[in-house]
């Protein structure tokens, strides 16, 4: 069972050296408040921006991650415990699910509940409100999942950001499509249930087969 | 002869398409064939020059 | 602690061993064999291959040709085993500047890399940071988080180190505590490939030079 | 069997292999174009609802074919050299990739030039060439990824994961945009694809996806062998091939 404390470990330490250095988790989440908030600018206050509110927090959460995920492994390759990580007895795939469960965590849920806020200071229906959230819910673990694993194949690569941003945007075109468009159709009263169980499918796939991609980048990327 | 260039009045689409495919097989017929080439001299050149220390 | 059932001690053997980064040749047919008790000091320029004998020896990377074997059996065949018996220290330091002395030995204890049993304030002790257990390591000098790591070795019970220019930022009597800890080792049957630029004072230790000479490095 | 094939599993042996078989390779290829272009742009009647702009869909249909053919090729290679530790499936998934990223694009732009005269206008959110600019993105990003990491090796098993990694979304990504597209303007061409085309027309369309199907093989031979010389630069056997081919100069 010690492959369990192992794991346990990994997540404490993520999260209490995300929380010691403030800045770093604030920062997906003030870009993502000033991609929402300009819109509105850009639109003037009519009632489009109530349709299109949907888009937009999705859209800046994709964004919002994309910027912190190069986060994931920057101080692990920095500090050298990277390769303590890979020389663990246990199996590297189930800490890497340790380390995006920590990047859900730290870096997205708080975008989450910024995003219900945001959406409510939009005058979005209450309905779709929820289904924005929930959807939120069931689509973010693949941003970590998908996004642990793009980090790790990118670790220490000059113009790692954009690189990261290119491999990860077509993995998470699908989980946009269906996020954006639950919340829509909601905004419209049509059913959302299908649009859900997709979300939930590819949150299930991700969380099996992530883990062990990360683990054969990440294997890659030391030798 | 030439209404068969005229194409039925989509030449403007027709034949970009087949150009522009003739250009694309083109591109990827010569450019390997010719780092081959240049790969081989590279490496002999290396390979004289480690010989002749 | 090191000797198999048979009475056959278990060896460490580099057969033919060669390696590529990037396009550049690093070693080649590179061979050797030790056995417990023996420390082996790799010696050679900057850029010769040591880091990267290092990190083929840990099963980290493969090897361009050739095996490395622990015990008769290729290391790649027996990864998470092989990863039981070995305690690397690394280039880097391995600890997390935003953590303190103890939280990085308890996150290396919980990740269970060269069967480290649990007493980190002992080891701690042993490494002569006692006085700062608590501290952040952003606060410790390069020395002191080097005696971090070095507290690894302490706590260690596996066969084989690797050791990685572990005397770098040390100051004098963190050179002998080295040397200390690489007697006991020996002593006990294990092995160690170490690589440094200042040669460890060999006396009572069975150190044995290999020379590394960059291949083809005009 | 199985040994033999391993023999052409080792560099050597396919770079060998390879010399041989590439020439015949674009030779049938260009017997194959030549065909299929005089079946297509002559003999084939003119199509009774797109008159003559269908014609496209010799062209079209066969770099559409391979942009995917292509990945599965690279994900397939990609697969063999991470598991079974394949040298020679990192060799064929690096030179694959820029070939598909090539037929990718022509996909598109046949596509957009395809659907001007029918959709009247460049670019329609159709579900098809939605899903082909997304494969060409995930073809650039393994691309990128090879660009961005210096050593050979450790590219490549990184681009094998990131492959087999885009394999596994290119059915998620096809089935979303087209539950997406279909939301949005309901599906406006179905003919596109439907089987049902004359006779006269579909022999000259399998006779251009059997030429293109063949060029691919060529090209992807030739490429190979320029990945195999840049991996195994060090090894005795390409020190002698590369000796022998240049020994001319060597003696002027």
């Amino acid at each position: 069972m010690n492959f369990m404390r192992a794991a346990a470990a990994i997540l404490q330490r993520d999260i209490r050296r995300l929380l010691r250095r403030r800045g770093q988790w604030t920062q997906p989440l003030m870009f993502f408040v000033m991609v929402v908030v300009l819109f509105p600018f850009a639109l003037g206050s009519g009632e489009i921006t109530a349709s299109i509110v949907p888009a937009v927090v999705w859209t800046a959460m994709l964004l919002a991650t994309t910027l912190s995920l190069e986060e994931i492994f920057r101080s692990d390759f920095d500090d050298g415990s990277l390769d303590q990580l890979a020389l663990s007895p246990h199996p590297l795939p189930l800490l890497l699910l340790a380390k995006a469960i920590a990047h859900w965590l730290t870096a997205l849920l708080p975008l989450i509940l910024m995003a219900g806020a945001l959406a409510r200071a939009l005058n979005l229906a209450p309905t779709p409100l929820w289904t924005l959230l929930v959807t939120l819910l069931l689509g973010t673990p693949v941003f970590s999942l998908v996004g642990t694993l793009a980090s790790a194949l990118t670790i220490g690569l000059r113009g790692g950001a954009l690189l990261l941003a290119l491999i990860v945007m077509p993995l998470y075109i699908p989980v946009l499509i269906f996020g954006a468009g639950a919340v829509n159709n909601a905004a419209l009263g049509l059913p959302t249930s299908g649009e859900m169980f997709f979300l939930a499918g590819l949150a299930v796939l991700a969380a099996t087969l992530a883990p062990f991609a990360a683990a054969a980048g990440l294997r890659s990327r030391l030798s | 002869m030439n209404d068969f260039f005229a194409m039925g009045g989509y030449a403007a689409f027709v034949w970009p398409a087949y150009g522009l495919t003739a250009v694309v097989l083109a591109l990827n017929a010569i450019l390997p064939c010719r780092r081959e080439r240049a790969l081989l001299r590279q490496l002999a050149a290396e390979a004289k020059r480690q010989g002749s220390q | 602690m090191a000797n198999t059932s048979a009475g056959v001690p278990k060896s460490l053997e580099a057969v033919k061993l060669s390696c590529v980064r990037g396009d550049r040749l690093v070693f080649e047919a590179l061979e050797f064999t030790l056995v417990p008790g023996e420390v082996l000091q790799l010696v050679g320029a900057n850029g010769s291959g040591k880091t990267s004998l290092l990190r083929l020896l840990s099963g980290l990377a493969l090897p361009y040709a050739g095996t490395v074997r622990w015990d008769g059996r290729d290391v790649h065949q027996q990864r998470l085993f092989w990863h039981r018996n070995l305690c690397v220290i690394g280039h880097l330091s391995g600890v997390s500047a935003s953590l303190t002395a103890r939280e990085n030995l308890a996150v290396a204890v919980a990740l269970g890399a060269g069967g480290l049993h649990a007493n980190v304030v002992e080891a701690l002790g042993v490494v002569g940071l006692s006085t700062c257990i608590d501290t952040l390591a952003a606060r410790l000098s390069a020395g002191q988080r080097q005696r971090i790591a070095l507290a690894r070795l302490v706590m260690s019970k596996a066969p084989v180190w690797l050791l990685d220019e572990p005397l770098t930022a040390l100051d004098l009597d963190g050179k002998r505590l080295v040397e200390s800890l690489l007697r006991t080792h020996t002593s006990r049957g294990g092995l160690a490939v170490l690589a440094t630029h200042q040669p460890v004072d060999s006396s009572n230790l069975n150190v044995r030079n290999f020379q590394l000479r960059g291949v083809g490095s005009e | 069997m199985f040994a033999s094939w391993h023999k052409y599993a080792s560099l050597m042996h396919f770079h060998a292999l390879s010399q041989r078989v590439s020439p015949w390779c674009f030779g049938l290829s260009a017997v194959l174009f030549a065909a299929g272009l005089i079946g297509g742009l002559g003999l084939a009647p003119t199509d009774y609802q797109q008159g003559e702009s269908f014609r496209i869909i010799y062209v079209h249909v066969p770099s559409a074919w391979l942009s995917m053919f292509a990945y599965i090729v690279m994900a397939t290679a990609g697969a063999l050299s991470l598991i079974w530790k394949v040298k020679l499936g990192e060799v064929i998934a690096r030179a694959c990739a820029p070939l598909g990223a090539s037929f990718t694009a022509l996909a598109l732009v046949t596509g957009a030039l395809w659907g001007k005269p029918m959709w009247g206008t460049w670019w329609a959110w159709d579900a098809r060439l939605t899903s082909e600019l997304l494969l060409l993105f995930l073809y650039l990003g393994y691309i990128a990824l090879q660009a961005a990491i210096d050593d050979r090796r450790a590219a490549a098993r990184a681009g094998a994961v990131l492959a087999l990694v885009g394999v596994v979304n290119i059915p998620i990504i096809h089935y979303s945009v087209e539950w997406w597209s279909t939301l949005h303007q309901p599906a406006t061409i179905t003919k596109l694809g439907a089987p049902s085309i004359a006779t006269s027309m579909l022999i000259p369309l399998l006779l251009m996806a059997f030429a293109s199907q063949v060029f691919f093989f060529a090209v992807l031979l030739v490429r190979t062998r320029c990945e195999i010389l840049e991996f195994e630069r060090h090894t005795q056997w390409v020190k002698a091939l590369v000796g022998r081919s240049s020994m001319p100069t060597v003696i002027a």
